[in-house]
């Protein structure tokens, strides 16, 4: 049994395998599958101020390899998450990452002020989602804007604050080191590639809101690269996502420089994926006598 | 409750109409609990995403689930290329809420469209001879069901759209004339969503309980990830529900059509 | 049979679907499956000033529907492609797009005056190559230098010229209305984008250039997305590509706006992938009872 | 020459070794032109390229291609799953140039490496009694093809890296044991590149012609995309050629090691 534990932002987590933000509501479900204290971690759904009803259905689209979604951070408002979900939540015996979304710099105050008074271990800034028409990924395409919105909530919050990155830009590396630069303790990425299908039978676009956000194994070898590009360009830890299905796509995105790895898509095809990842890279670390996870971080060598 | 996935073995499988397949899977575990209205939740192998699909027989004693589905993209294509004693790949049972049975109902009604009618088929067996079969299909072709119904004891009314099978036209036509006939407790409907609004709107003129199935895109299958959204009203308040999770049975009068 | 024609800056293409620039070399190789009269035209391998030796192997790798390629621009040099390569392009009684690239705005230039003495109906500038260390995907990333070398290529040759755009950006449209504006008779559009992937036994990147460009399937859904918002911003035609393997992804493509299609990592597992493409769509054509591809162009109808 | 692609029927399979398979398919129009040295393009189904695997045995009169392979990764365990009777997808022959066959050799040794013994067998067929096989594998489990050089004629010689069957060692030892016995006219060889550069230096310094066969991961194999290149010297400059098109098979002069 090698040692699978790892250290974020002075946050301690069992093992590094984390299910994704959106992908896995607030715990309930998965919950029933396996006991969620088995996870390194847990990112919650998206939440914002008020409760929101999210995009109008189909919402999910499948591609070669990925799939479309636009659900559109539909969630129960901040309060209904800390006074209803939150506490189960903080039961489970894992890193709770509480994954926030909004519309306006004030929003993301307000909802960080509002954890900072509760147990909940880290923030994950969602400055990334493609499926809200104002805010949302508009904060993380360039440099200024991500930059401000982290110095903004940096003010309010001493939890550690993840900045999670949206992968529609043209230079990630340089969005990373601006919000390293303004206090980020963390970046995770990637969020969901911007994509779009029709139905040809139809001539009407699969999803209602017409573009939705890709994600599953096709987007991994975005994935490998992006991460790869970041960790080489800021000093803060990397969590590592996008098409991560099995225990070796988790290594290769750890030996690409991500401390951690999230899951999401994954899960739907198969619902123990966490579970199977965390298991595989124990049994990859000891077959190959490695002591501890750590020493596959960053560990590529590059060409 | 827990959910159970895994891999099991398909003890049958008929074609029983063009391109429309029907299974029985050995799942004791599933038979055990599984309700009418719920659904299996079916992976095509190499596919990101499972399949939806109705559960239209439940036999607890042999351990046993059926299910039928017709072929409509390539998942379905894939998983109809099982044959008996494969291995199929199943979360199940999946669907928050199924039908509401009222062990009391003296007359039910229930109504399929199309590939809408298997899970109509575990309500004819709780109603038996209670029940009023109605199945409407496009053509002859696509008629499936209709000795099961018949075999529960069910009356069993068949309706085309080109009338190359039984009645000519849509399923309200009978469901007009049944409820004119004798009023029923419950109306359960299952099929496209023109019908499902169709067959509701008769219930509510006739002040009948009316509950349908509804289909919608599909994830996780469980309620985390909120893509299965369908409008619906509940305390007055639009939200929106979640079929997979809420459903995929809703009270008609929920359902914002 | 439906007219399957489509015009594209006023040069005529029997059928929209083109083999896509470094798939399909010179034309030579895939002529041995079928005459290249067939097809709707031809985009070359990018042809650069003098002859360059490429990346070093390996060049390639698979990923979940898709592949990486670190090709880097192998040719030639553009001397040679006229002498050796042109007179039998313009032998096969399709339109021959030649696909240029270069490290440096001046080379461009040199490239395009050389070909302006010569027959080639179009050219495509290649300005969102990833596999080149100067230039090639430089210039397709920022507006202000997608826009400099269309406005330097355009003084220097009466052909029309289609740029081909990177996938790589935040702003794809701005970056098609930039060009639309120095005077560029067409955009194609997406090139590959970036990625990479690791080997977890050799903890080596799978390519000798560490990253490589993504095609195939897995990024359809991506070029879906970009194909309807370039068409949606410009007034000149759109060429789509991007993953396309079947008919009805043709037809996908160009319902979100193409006036024709790219069809490129396809041919690797299917050879015959164009010619199943233009009899495909024939068939989608007769069988709905529409008689000419051009009204497909654009038809999406949107949420 | 046109290139050919489809469907071919495997007419036989047989596990051979420790997850190598030895497949024959029936395609007359390709047996017919296919030489020793070119090799066909499978596709595992579903993926998006296609596997190269050298030639083993070509039948003209029967009209069928024999080739070996080992399952390395995800392509090749789709393709095991392949039965006599199925349908196989070929691209094939391909390979620019094969081994130059010099008909008045009266002496050739083949070398081969693991699994790059297969491409030796058509050598060994046409040379006969006037070939040496010497072929090297890991360990006992991984030997293949002996008893069909044997078959040939040739002078067949084992080597295993962990002496579990045959000579303990490397390729290299026998083939400067045979050098020294009687000089050859050509050495043919697959294998590793380690191997390959070994065997290259040492008919360099005995100065015998070498024919190398080399593999490097490829796109469409005919040419076109450029994606295999190895570097080469030709007419004194230094290129990136293409193992498909310019090869696999090389002069070992020509290759940069
Ligand atoms: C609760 C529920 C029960 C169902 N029961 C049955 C049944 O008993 N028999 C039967 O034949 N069909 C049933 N369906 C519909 C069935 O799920 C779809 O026909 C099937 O998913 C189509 O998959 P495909 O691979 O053929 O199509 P594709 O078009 O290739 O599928 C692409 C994606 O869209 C989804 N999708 C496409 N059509 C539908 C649809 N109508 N509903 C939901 N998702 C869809 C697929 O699941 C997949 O994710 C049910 C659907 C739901 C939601
Ligand atoms: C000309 C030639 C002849 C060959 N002949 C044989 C043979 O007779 N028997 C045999 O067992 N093997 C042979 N090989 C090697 C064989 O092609 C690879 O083992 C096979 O492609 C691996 O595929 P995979 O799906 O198992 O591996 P994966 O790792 O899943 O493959 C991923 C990608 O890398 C490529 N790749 C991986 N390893 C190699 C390799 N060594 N060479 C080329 N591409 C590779 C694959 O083709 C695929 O595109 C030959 C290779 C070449 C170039
Ligand atoms: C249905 C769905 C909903 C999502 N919702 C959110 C969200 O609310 N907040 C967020 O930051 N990311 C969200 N994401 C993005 C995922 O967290 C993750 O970044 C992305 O899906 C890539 O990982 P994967 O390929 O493993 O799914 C969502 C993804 C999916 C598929
Ligand atoms: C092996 C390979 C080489 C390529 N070389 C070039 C090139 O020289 N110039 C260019 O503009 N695009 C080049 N491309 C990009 C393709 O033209 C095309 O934009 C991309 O592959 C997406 O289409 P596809 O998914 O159909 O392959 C190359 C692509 C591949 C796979
Ligand atoms: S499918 Fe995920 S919530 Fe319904
Ligand atoms: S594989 Fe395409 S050129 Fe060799």
């Amino acid at each position: 049994m090698a040692d699978l534990s790892v250290n974020i932002a002075g946050v301690e987590f069992k093992n590094p395998v984390i299910p994704a933000s959106g992908t896995f509501g607030y715990g309930r479900e998965y919950g029933r599958f396996y006991p969620l204290s088995k996870l390194g971690g847990i990112a919650t759904k998206g939440t914002t101020l008020e409760s929101r009803l999210g995009n109008l259905a189909p919402r999910i689209a499948e591609t070669p390899s990925g799939i479309l979604n636009s659900v559109g951070l539909q969630n129960p408002g901040i309060d209904k998450f800390i006074r209803v979900e939150l506490p189960n939540l903080m039961k489970q015996e894992t890193v709770i990452i509480v994954n926030i979304a909004g519309s306006t710099v004030e929003e993301y105050i307000e909802v960080a002020k509002k954890l900072e008074e509760t147990d909940a271990h880290m923030i994950e800034l969602n400055i990334s989602c493609p499926n809200v028409k104002e805010g949302g990924v508009a904060f993380g395409v360039s440099c200024d804007s991500a930059a401000g919105i982290t110095a903004a909530v940096r003010k309010v919050t001493k939890k550690p604050l993840i900045v999670k990155l949206s992968p529609n830009v043209t230079d990630i590396a340089g969005i990373a080191k601006a919000v390293e630069a303004e206090g980020a303790d963390a970046v995770s990425l990637i969020n969901t590639l911007l994509g779009m299908r029709i139905d040809i039978r139809t001539g009407r676009p699969v999803l209602r809101n017409n573009v939705g956000g890709l994600s599953g194994k096709a987007v991994f070898p975005v994935a490998v690269r992006m991460v790869w590009q970041v960790a080489n360009a800021v000093k803060i830890p990397v969590i590592g996502m996008g098409g991560v299905a099995t225990a070796n796509d988790a290594i290769e995105l750890m030996m690409a420089g991500a401390t951690a790895v999230q899951v999401g898509t994954a899960m739907f095809a198969n619902p123990f994926a966490p579970i199977e990842i965390i298991d595989g890279i124990n049994e990859y670390l000891d077959k190959n006598g490695i002591s501890s996870v750590r020493e596959i971080i960053g560990s590529v060598k590059s060409w | 409750m827990r959910y159970t996935q895994g891999e099991y073995r398909i003890l049958n499988k008929t074609a029983i109409a063009k391109q429309i397949y029907d299974y029985t899977v050995l799942c004791p575990d599933i038979a055990r609990i599984a309700q009418p209205g719920q659904f299996v939740h079916l992976l095509p192998k190499g596919f990101p995403l499972r399949r939806p699909i109705s559960i239209c027989d439940i036999d607890a004693e042999k351990g046993t689930l059926r299910f039928v589905f017709e072929v409509r993209g390539e998942g379905t294509a894939e998983l109809a290329r099982l044959n008996a004693g494969d291995m199929i790949d199943m979360l199940a049972p999946v669907g928050g809420r199924g039908f509401k049975i009222n062990e009391n109902a003296k007359r039910v009604i229930l109504v399929g469209g199309g590939i809408g009618t298997p899970p109509m088929l575990p309500l004819a067996k709780i109603y038996g001879e209670r029940a009023v079969a109605i199945s409407g299909f496009r053509c002859s072709s696509m008629v499936i069901l209709q000795d099961d119904f018949k075999e529960m004891g069910a009356k069993t009314i068949l309706c085309t759209n080109d009338g190359s099978m039984g009645i000519k036209g849509f399923v309200t036509i009978p469901l007009i004339e049944e409820i004119e006939a004798e009023k029923p407790d419950i109306i359960f409907a299952c099929g496209p969503r023109p019908m499902l609004k169709a067959v509701a709107e008769i219930a509510m003129e006739n002040d009948i309980e009316c509950q349908v199935s509804l289909e919608e895109r599909m994830g996780c299958g469980v309620g985390a990830c909120l893509v299965c959204s369908c409008k619906a009203i509940r305390n007055g308040q639009e939200i929106h529900a979640h079929v997979c999770q809420d459903g995929p049975v809703f009270n008609a009068k929920e359902v914002i059509w």
